[in-house]
Parts: C-alpha cells; sequence; structure tokens
C-alpha cells in the first residue's frame, strides 16, 4: 500500500513527566506498545488529537531508544495546552518523520561536537546528544552548553545532572539567567557564556534556542573565529502538512518541514530573511 | 399506538436568566407539561444571544429556535431587550428573506411568574415547527449521520 | 485526427456522458462561465475561460482527509475515502492544462500526494485550441501556445467542425471509444484557425512581457527589492487572486468537530491572509508587504528555482481580471523588471 | 477633472498642506486602475489619473493613512463621503489628518462590466459625448455611457458628497428617485421556495475569499470574528452550504445600519454574487421598521442597531406579519 502521509498513526501517552513550570516530556509508543516509527536525530512528527489541532514537534528521544519516543512540548498555544492537562492513556495521532535530520552520520561524523541550547531549545538537541553518546567511538570531544531562565526552568535536569555529567566523555556546562538561592552555578546569558568556555575552534556547533539566543551566539561564535560552515540550527515555522505542499513554512525555495528543519548557517544566509 | 416515526422536533431555547429562565422553571414546579425535546440555554440577558448563537443552533441539529426574555421595559439590565428585539426583528426578517421558513424562529416575552405562558408558548412553538418538518434550509451536513 | 460537425457536437457529449461523468463549461443560471456536469442540452460557454479554474477537479477547494471518532482515551482512525469515478473534463484551454502540469510538480512529487493522485488518474483531460485571445492573456510568456493546446486530447474548432486529436494513452482511450461518431481528418484543415489566433496571440499587450531575470539566481536581490511597499500598499489581503488561481496549491488542514466525531479536511489557503503563518509564538509575515511578496516570489522566483526553470504562473489572465485593486502578477513582474536587467 | 485634481494636489503638496495623496494610479490598461498614496510631484505626473474607470472607494486606507505621520489628501467620490463619515463616526480615521477633496462622479464603469455587455479584448477607451468608444483587438466597439454604468451606479443614491473640506467642480444633486430596493422588492415578491432557490444559486458559488470584507469600509475591525479559530467557522472553507449561508448572513449583519451602500462588496466579488442585495434588505429593513436611516450621511446620530424605542416593532412582525 502506498505511503499515506496525510493519514496519521495512533500513539498512546504512556508516561508524562513535568520538566519544568511549563514543559512537560510525553512517553508515546504505537497500539502495539513499540515505537511507531525509526527516525534521526533532528527530526520531527506531527502529533495531534483530534478536534484540537495538530502541529510539528521534534522528537526529543535518540534513535538509539528503541522502544518508545518522547516529546518535550513546552506550554504555549491551543493544543499544547490540551497536551499538558492530559492523562496518561491518552490516545493521540502522530505521523511522520519529517524533515531532514543532522548530518550525525555524515558531517560530522568523527568530528568533535559543541552544543548549545536554550530554554526548550534542549529538545530537538537531547535527540542528538544521546544519540551520540550510545555511538561514542563514532564521535571526537562533546561539550554541551545549555541555559535557562532559572534551575527550575532546566528541561531534563536529572538527566543531565545523572548522565551527562556523570559521564566522564561529556563536558556539560549549565547556566541560569539570574541568580537564585540554591544555584552554585554559572549565572549569565547563554551567548556570553560561549565566549567564556575554553573552546579551540575545531568543533562543530549545533545551537537551538529562542531566535534572539541563537542570533547573538552566533554572533559570538563567528567572533570566536567560527565559521558558518561549521554551525548548525533547527527551525520552526508554522507547518500542515509536514511534507512541503501546504506552502506555509516557506522560506525562499526550501520548505522548513522537509529541506529544514536542520539547516546549517551557510546555507540559511543564503536564503531571505524571513524568519 | 404512537407512531415511532413520526417527527419530533428539537427546539432550542434561549432564555434569560432573569424572567424567562425563572418563568420555566415555575412551569416547572407546577408541573406543566412542554415537550421534552425544548433545549433551553440559559443567557444573562436576551440581548447576549447575538446572530450566530441562532444561526449555530440550526447548524447543531436545532429545528427550531426561540428567544425568550423579559417583557419591554423589565430587563434586569434595563435596556438590554430592546437591542435583542431590533436585533432578532432585522435577523428573522433576513432569514425570511434567504427564503429560510420564518415559523423556525420566534421571540417571546415571557416573565418569572409566567410559567403558564412559557409552557403554552413551548407547546405552541413545536407543534409549529412539527408541522414544518425537519430543518433542511439551514443543516449542516457535516453534522448528520 | 479525427473531425466531426460542431451541429453534432451534443450527440459527442451524449457519447461520452455513456461511459463516464462528463463536464463542460458552461454558463449557469448567472451567465457565468463554470464547469458544471453535463446533462442533455447543455451548451458550451461562449466566454474565453470559465471564472474559476480547473483545479478543482484536481485538488478541490474542500476535500476530507480522514475522520476519527473519539470515546474517552481512545481515538478511532476511519479512512472514508473512496475510489474517485471516472471522468473528462472537456473544453479545458491550454493554460489551465498547463497549471496541471504545475500542480503535478506539487503533489506528484514524493511524497506523493494520494488524494491528488486518484483524482488525477481517473481524469481526462480534453482541451480546446482558443480562437480569441483576450487582453489579459499572457500565456505565451510561458512557451504555452493557445492555438495548440496540451492535454490527454485537444480540440480544435475551425469552420464547422470538431477537430479532436489524441495526445495520450487515456485521450487515445477516449477517442476510440467514440469513433463511430468520427471521421478522419488532416492537421492542414486547422492551420489556418492555429495561424490565425497565434497572430492575435501576438499582438495582445503582454505577448513580449519578459521574465528574464525572474530565476533563483536573483533571488535575494528580487527579495530585498525596495519596490515591495509600494506594490503591496494597496492590497487588501484578501484571497481573490490565489483562489482564482489554477496554481496556487497551498492549503490548510483543519478539524470539524461535528458532534459525534470530528472531521479533518483540507481547504484551499492564501498566503495572503494574515493568519496564514500566524504561531503560537508570532508571525513570521507580519505585514501585508510580507505576504504580498511570498506570493510573487514564489510564483515568480521560488518555484522555477526548484522546478528547472519553469514558473508557477501560466498566464491565464484570472488575477488580471478579478484583482479588487487591479494589482497583479503582471504589474509586480514590470516593475521589478529593471531589477535585474 | 483630471488636470484639475492634479494641479491641485500639486499645489497642497507644495505649500505643505498636504504630504502625501491617496488617489488612483493608472494600470495597463484602461480599466485596471489601483488606489495609490503619491508622496511627490512626480509620481503624480507618472501615474495620477482620474477617470470613469476610478470605481475604487478610498476612504477604507483613510484609517491606515490617517494615522501615519503628517496629513494626506483624499479625493473621495460623492458615496466614498459617506464611508468616510461613517468611519470618522466609528472613530476609526482621524479627521484633523485628511484633507479630503469631493471630485464629481458621473458614475464609474469597469473591465468587468463592459465585458459582460460583450466586449472583448479591450485595449483602450476613450469618451466622446454620450458615448465610450471602445478600442479592442477585434476592432472598434461603441457603448453608450449609461450602458457602460456598473449596477451600483445605475442605483445611485446620491452624487452630492456629505463632506469635504474643498469641493472641485459641480456639486451634484440626491438622487431620490434611485430605484435601488427595486430588487430586494422583487425576492421580497417571491416565494420562500424560490428565493431559497435564488440564493443557494448565488451563495453557493462563494470562494470564501473575504474580497467582500476586506473591501468593506465597515468592516474594520482588527480582528474579524471569522478569523478567530475558536469562532469554528471555518474562514476559507466553502465545506458546506450552511457555512456560505453562514458567513453571508452574519457578514452583511454585522454591518447592517453601518453600511453606507457604496457596493463595494458586489464589485469585488470574483463570483459575482449580488452582496449587496443582503445589505439593502437591511437597510430596507431598518428604514421600513425604524424610520429612514441613512449610514454616514453625518458624523452624530446613533447607528440603528445601537438604538431603540419602546415602542419598536416585535420581532413577530416576520413571522405573523404586520402589528405595528
Amino acid at each position: 500500500m502506498m505511503q499515506e502521509t496525510l493519514i496519521p498513526k495512533l500513539g498512546v501517552v504512556t508516561d508524562i513527566r513535568i520538566d519544568t513550570p511549563d514543559v512537560k516530556t510525553f512517553r508515546v509508543v504505537g497500539l502495539d506498545g513499540k515505537k511507531v516509527f525509526d527516525h534521526m536525530p533532528g527530526q520531527c512528527a506531527m502529533l495531534s488529537i483530534p478536534g484540537v489541532g495538530e502541529a510539528m514537534f521534534s522528537i526529543t528521544s535518540s534513535p538509539t531508544n528503541t522502544e518508545f519516543m518522547e516529546f518535550s512540548i513546552k506550554k504555549c498555544g491551543c493544543l499544547t495546552n490540551w497536551l499538558h492537562a492530559m492523562d496518561v492513556g491518552q490516545q493521540i495521532t502522530i505521523r511522520g518523520p519529517y524533515g531532514r535530520p543532522f548530518p550525525v552520520e555524515t558531517e560530522l561524523k568523527g568530528k568533535n561536537l559543541f552544543f548549545i541550547a536554550g530554554g526548550i531549545g534542549l529538545a530537538p538537541l537531547r535527540s542528538v546528544i544521546n544519540y551520540v553518546r550510545d555511538n561514542r567511538q563514532n564521535y571526537g570531544k562533546i561539550k554541551i552548553l545549555y541555559g535557562s531562565r532559572s534551575k527550575q526552568d532546566l528541561v531534563d535536569y536529572h538527566e543531565i545532572l545523572d548522565e551527562w555529567m556523570a559521564d566522564d566523555n561529556v563536558e556539560v556546562y549549565l547556566t541560569i539567567d539570574r541568580p537564585q538561592d540554591d544555584w552554585d552555578g554559572h549565572v549569565g546569558f547563554v551567548p556570553n557564556y560561549v565566549k567564556e568556555i575554553d573552546l579551540d575552534l575545531d568543533y562543530n556547533v549545533l545551537v537551538c534556542g529562542p531566535p534572539v539566543m541563537i542570533k547573538f551566539t552566533l554572533a559570538n561564535l563567528k567572533e570566536l573565529g567560527f565559521q558558518e560552515t561549521q554551525v548548525y540550527t533547527t527551525m520552526e515555522l508554522r507547518m500542515k502538512c509536514g511534507v512541503g505542499k501546504c506552502g506555509r513554512c516557506n522560506i525562499g525555495n526550501k520548505y522548513v518541514c522537509k529541506d529544514g528543519p536542520v539547516f546549517r548557517f551557510d546555507e540559511l544566509d543564503q536564503l531571505p530573511n524571513e524568519y | 399506538m404512537q407512531d415511532v416515526n413520526q417527527f419530533k422536533p428539537k427546539i432550542v431555547a434561549f432564555c434569560c436568566n432573569w424572567c424567562s429562565y425563572a418563568g420555566a422553571d415555575l412551569a416547572g414546579t407546577n408541573r406543566l407539561q412542554y415537550p421534552a425535546d425544548v433545549k433551553i440555554i440559559r443567557v444573562p440577558c436576551s440581548c447576549r444571544v447575538n446572530p450566530m448563537f441562532i444561526l449555530r443552533a440550526f447548524q447543531r441539529g436545532a429545528d427550531g429556535v426561540i428567544l425568550c426574555g423579559c417583557h419591554p421595559g423589565d430587563c434586569h439590565y434595563t435596556t438590554g431587550n430592546y437591542y435583542a428585539r431590533r436585533r432578532m426583528t432585522l435577523l428573522f426578517s433576513m432569514l425570511d428573506y434567504l427564503g429560510i421558513e420564518k415559523q423556525r424562529t420566534r421571540v417571546e416575552w415571557v416573565s418569572a411568574a409566567e410559567g403558564a405562558k412559557f409552557a403554552a408558548t413551548m407547546n405552541e412553538f413545536v407543534a409549529a415547527v412539527t408541522q414544518l418538518g425537519p430543518n433542511k434550509r439551514l443543516e449542516d451536513l457535516r453534522c448528520k449521520n | 485526427m479525427k473531425k466531426l460537425p460542431v451541429s453534432k457536437i451534443q450527440e459527442l457529449f451524449a457519447a461520452i456522458r455513456a461511459q463516464q461523468t462528463l463536464y463542460i463549461p458552461t454558463d449557469d443560471a448567472s451567465g457565468q462561465a463554470r464547469y458544471l456536469p453535463w446533462q442533455e442540452g447543455m451548451e458550451l460557454t461562449h466566454a474565453l475561460n470559465t471564472v474559476r479554474s480547473a483545479k478543482d477537479f484536481f485538488f478541490p477547494q474542500t476535500e476530507n482527509l480522514v475522520e476519527f471518532k473519539l470515546k474517552g482515551k481512545e481515538i478511532e482512525i476511519i479512512d472514508s475515502r473512496t475510489e474517485q469515478d471516472d471522468f473528462v473534463i472537456f473544453g479545458v484551454r491550454a493554460c489551465d492544462a498547463r497549471s496541471f502540469t504545475i500542480l503535478d510538480k506539487v503533489f506528484l512529487i514524493d511524497p506523493i500526494d494520494t488524494y491528488y493522485k486518484n483524482r488525477r488518474e481517473h481524469g481526462t483531460v480534453v482541451t480546446l485550441a482558443c480562437t480569441q485571445p483576450e487582453e489579459t492573456c499572457f500565456c505565451t510568456t510561458f512557451g504555452i501556445d493557445p492555438a495548440d493546446p496540451e492535454g490527454d486530447a485537444a480540440c480544435w474548432i475551425a469552420g464547422d467542425s470538431l477537430y479532436l486529436k489524441a495526445r495520450t494513452e487515456k485521450g487515445e482511450k477516449l477517442l476510440s471509444a467514440l469513433d463511430n461518431l468520427l471521421a478522419d481528418a488532416d492537421e492542414g484543415e486547422i492551420a489556418a484557425q492555429q495561424k490565425a489566433t497565434r497572430d492575435i496571440a501576438q499582438k495582445l499587450p503582454f505577448a513580449k512581457l519578459n521574465l528574464a531575470g525572474f530565476n533563483g539566481e536573483n533571488l535575494n536581490k528580487l527579495f530585498d527589492s525596495k519596490k515591495w511597499p509600494e506594490l503591496s500598499e494597496a492590497c487588501l489581503g484578501c484571497g481573490t487572486c490565489t483562489f482564482v488561481c489554477p496554481t496556487c496549491q497551498c492549503y490548510d488542514i483543519r478539524d470539524f468537530d461535528t458532534g459525534h466525531g470530528v472531521k479533518r479536511f483540507r481547504c484551499w489557503d492564501s498566503c495572503m491572509y494574515s493568519d496564514f503563518t500566524l504561531m503560537a509564538h508570532g508571525n513570521s509575515r507580519n505585514s501585508q508587504v510580507e505576504r504580498f511578496r511570498q506570493r510573487f516570489m514564489h510564483k515568480l522566483v521560488y518555484f522555477p528555482a526548484n522546478n528547472e526553470g519553469e514558473y508557477g504562473c501560466v498566464g491565464c489572465g484570472r488575477c488580471l481580471a478579478k484583482c479588487p485593486i487591479s494589482m497583479n502578477i503582471v504589474k509586480v513582474a514590470k516593475a521589478l523588471e529593471g531589477e535585474v536587467q | 477633472m483630471q488636470e484639475l485634481m492634479l494641479a491641485k494636489a500639486k499645489e497642497l503638496l507644495q505649500n505643505g498642506t498636504v504630504n502625501r495623496v491617496l488617489g488612483w494610479q493608472a494600470g495597463e490598461f484602461v480599466y485596471d486602475i489601483t488606489p495609490a498614496v503619491f508622496e511627490s510631484e512626480q509620481d503624480l505626473d507618472a501615474g495620477f489619473v482620474y477617470n470613469e474607470f476610478c470605481g475604487n472607494n478610498l476612504s477604507k486606507y483613510l484609517i491606515k493613512e490617517s494615522r501615519k505621520e503628517g496629513k494626506v489628501l483624499a479625493f473621495l467620490k460623492p458615496c466614498d463621503t459617506y464611508s468616510f463619515n461613517q468611519l470618522i463616526k466609528e472613530h476609526r480615521i482621524i479627521r484633523e489628518n485628511v484633507y479630503v477633496i469631493g471630485v464629481p462622479c458621473e458614475g464609474k464603469t469597469d473591465g468587468e462590466t463592459l465585458k459582460s455587455k460583450g466586449v472583448k479584448g479591450i485595449l483602450g477607451a476613450k469618451s466622446e459625448g454620450d458615448e465610450l468608444i471602445i478600442d479592442t483587438l477585434y476592432g472598434e466597439q461603441r457603448l453608450s455611457k449609461r450602458d457602460a454604468l456598473t449596477a451600483r451606479c445605475l442605483t445611485c443614491k446620491s452624487k452630492k458628497h456629505v463632506v469635504y473640506d474643498e469641493l472641485l467642480g459641480e456639486e451634484g444633486e440626491e438622487v431620490p428617485e434611485n430605484h435601488r430596493f427595486e430588487e430586494v422588492e422583487k425576492l421580497e415578491a417571491m416565494t420562500p421556495d424560490e428565493r431559497f432557490a435564488f440564493w443557494r444559486g448565488e451563495l453557493s458559488r462563494c470562494i470564501r475569499c473575504n474580497a467582500c470584507r476586506n473591501v468593506c469600509p465597515a468592516c474594520s475591525c482588527e480582528k474579524c470574528v471569522f478569523d478567530n479559530p475558536a469562532s469554528g467557522i471555518s474562514q476559507k472553507a466553502a465545506a458546506d452550504s450552511f457555512e456560505e449561508n453562514m458567513f453571508h448572513i452574519i457578514r452583511a449583519f454585522h454591518v447592517a445600519g453601518r453600511c453606507t451602500d457604496c457596493g463595494e462588496c458586489s464589485r469585488v466579488c470574483p463570483q459575482n454574487i449580488p452582496l449587496h442585495l443582503l445589505n439593502r434588505k437591511f437597510i430596507k429593513d431598518i428604514d421600513a421598521f425604524y424610520g429612514e436611516y441613512q449610514a454616514g450621511e453625518d458624523t452624530e446620530s446613533r447607528a440603528p442597531l445601537t438604538n431603540f424605542t419602546y415602542d419598536d416593532v416585535e420581532p413577530s412582525i416576520v413571522y405573523k406579519g404586520g402589528k405595528k
């Protein structure tokens, strides 16, 4: 049978983890208890509650997780409000995977990787980080810089503490925007912290976060001597079809859902400034 | 024996909180009979009902829509029903202009003391709509079946 | 090539109708040209083209994609599609015929849109050559010959005869089934009529519209042009141009709660609408300048950049005739011409 | 007239009375006129035009233009001035920032109207006495100016401006014998079944392009109810006959009592749906039930739907008839 792109599959939410006051992580499997489909890090899926809406979310879990998929979702609109209000056992519809993943098996293979994430921007990068950690032999040094508004707003804080920071092969830098009583780590914005980290230029950088953070981070990276060809990001625009036909995520001659969401900055530079 | 296929219209009645809803209540406590297919929607004032409410009721399967409010001059908010009166007059006239049966829509003023009038109005309206048959001209086919 | 007397066209329609549904452009009760299913006695319109384009046949304004039933936490997905019956569209003009090729490049590339494909496979397109192009026509700009239209089969009316020629297997199949009505004809018989049409086409006001610089290479130059605010100044932000356009293909997917289930449907959408790119966190095209630019950039620059230079316009002239403020692709192209040459 | 307007515009630009001019710009053909803002004399010379094809009602653009810096000169035709007044009444236009020059109007024509009279391949047109001489791809055609008028101009209610700062040309007269409700009356005289069939035929052509809404000077809400996804209306999907009825009833209702009958909705409709017949029905009913009222005639009076009297007719007048 031909692949039906617009007809979704069913999934069921088996676990809901409260990450921050406005972010929850949902674990989704198919009705048969298995993963609904395989994906590559950076790819997305269309989740929907019929009658409420359908939207694109990046798959937070690593492809190396063969049991289930996870989505870290921030509450900000109609659908996400609904998702935040639902209970375990709720069925949802899911279709995908969509988009071009991070080139973890090609351009990024064997390279040193520097991950920079801000707030919910960790969601797509978490998939890459865990993929890379599970295939550790294929990559060089790994640094992770993650910042959020406050300690409470750090997504996946426990996984960061228990797994990433415990991993001798990974260097983790955390920061929060403003000082806080129970925080003895770094305080300050992500773009500034980038300049404080001891870093050589032999890294490929993967950035994701709010648009302003990306803008200033990129500027600071360039100041340090990084080339645009070394820096990747993942984008978000309104999407409906997910397959480059409905027309709304169109920037220049690219469709974010199909030709992205992962772009290298030199590719973005070619596109008109409309994102 | 009653005909099981007999058409029983679905009626939506918008009732203002202060008069008509209390009137309906009174009809109930006085054990006055009116058809169970009249679904009452309580609104703060008859002027809370905008044309979209009426149309939406038809879309969702109503065969007739009636708006009940305080008698002119008795509005809890002083003037609400005067505005509702103009609005509904124009809307009903427009529906008639579009060829939609004018007997499907109605406005009645029912006070809190007029339980009997409420029941009688409903009985009469249901009878009128029953005669018209199901709403076909303002239905949304997607909501059927 | 085959022919039959124009006076027998109703017999031809009846013969086609005997096998499958036939749509022809005809004048409706209010005198507007539109495609309607042929019934006995229904005549071809005298208008050059239909008000709405023919894209509806393959990409209707609204269609159900899938239905859901919800019960507690459970969801049931119901694919309620039915197989499309075979149908013939008769009298499609050369521009609209080309629009199908353009839509194919959107819907039939991987991943294939099965809804579109289903209709496309079951539809046979019979085109009709133009004889009296109008001032708004500029199909020749896109290499379309109004006197020699594409399609599964093509027709010409010359003198008292209707000439028919099959171009594809589907067309062959249709014509062979009508064989007893048709007589053999020679291509030479339509040559004079074709020449007359082409002569008029040469004289049209936009026959020499120059789109030379509109391609991917000048993408940013055109995008950054200072002319967009002025061009879009009067734009109302309605969707007229989009909805009458035979090649506009953007769509929206929405849910309708029927009270006993949810119908997910798709409908045409327009990049001219303010909510087209609206997200919970903001809008990437905030003003009408950007939305206006998107539509013309998409047709004149982005589409050719992705499709070997083929423009997303067929020069049918509908937007020229219908825009409430008479701002259109020709004016935009002419205004931007200077930027790239 | 065009020369007069051009000279006036230049003079006012020069002496600093205004900073911009809102007018009509010539297009590629004789009939495809676009509303435009001219900022300099060169701009004006390059494209400013005023002729029988300048039908666009410019008043709605003043919502945006009057909020920009400086003062804008607006040329308004008699029927545009009604819309302008109505927008002033609704506090949508900042009056101090607009310099209104009333320009006379003898009725307009447009490409669509000419084509509906069988004119094909229009290349140019010029007026000569009572006739319009149209140059076409298929030869010259002559049409009397009366025949070339758009439907809305045939039932023009007034050629007199209700507001202006300055007037060019001669002031026109009101047209009391405009017969603009004749079509409405014809429909009213039909049986409900005939009316239903008529409107189904018309409204089923609607493609939900929203041109009628977006062009309407009375539809000036910051956010339209139809743009609200939570309203439950599929704004752009002609998904069901109900949706079409709903959209058009509500659209007309929202402008009831505020519609000046400028006719832009019917002019822009790509499907030629006679939308003005819905608006006129409301105008006629308001006149009949609540007394003569012309929206836009003044900037003070209360609109019929935000007003009442204690002895208004009861809604039962519709389903029972007579009882005033």
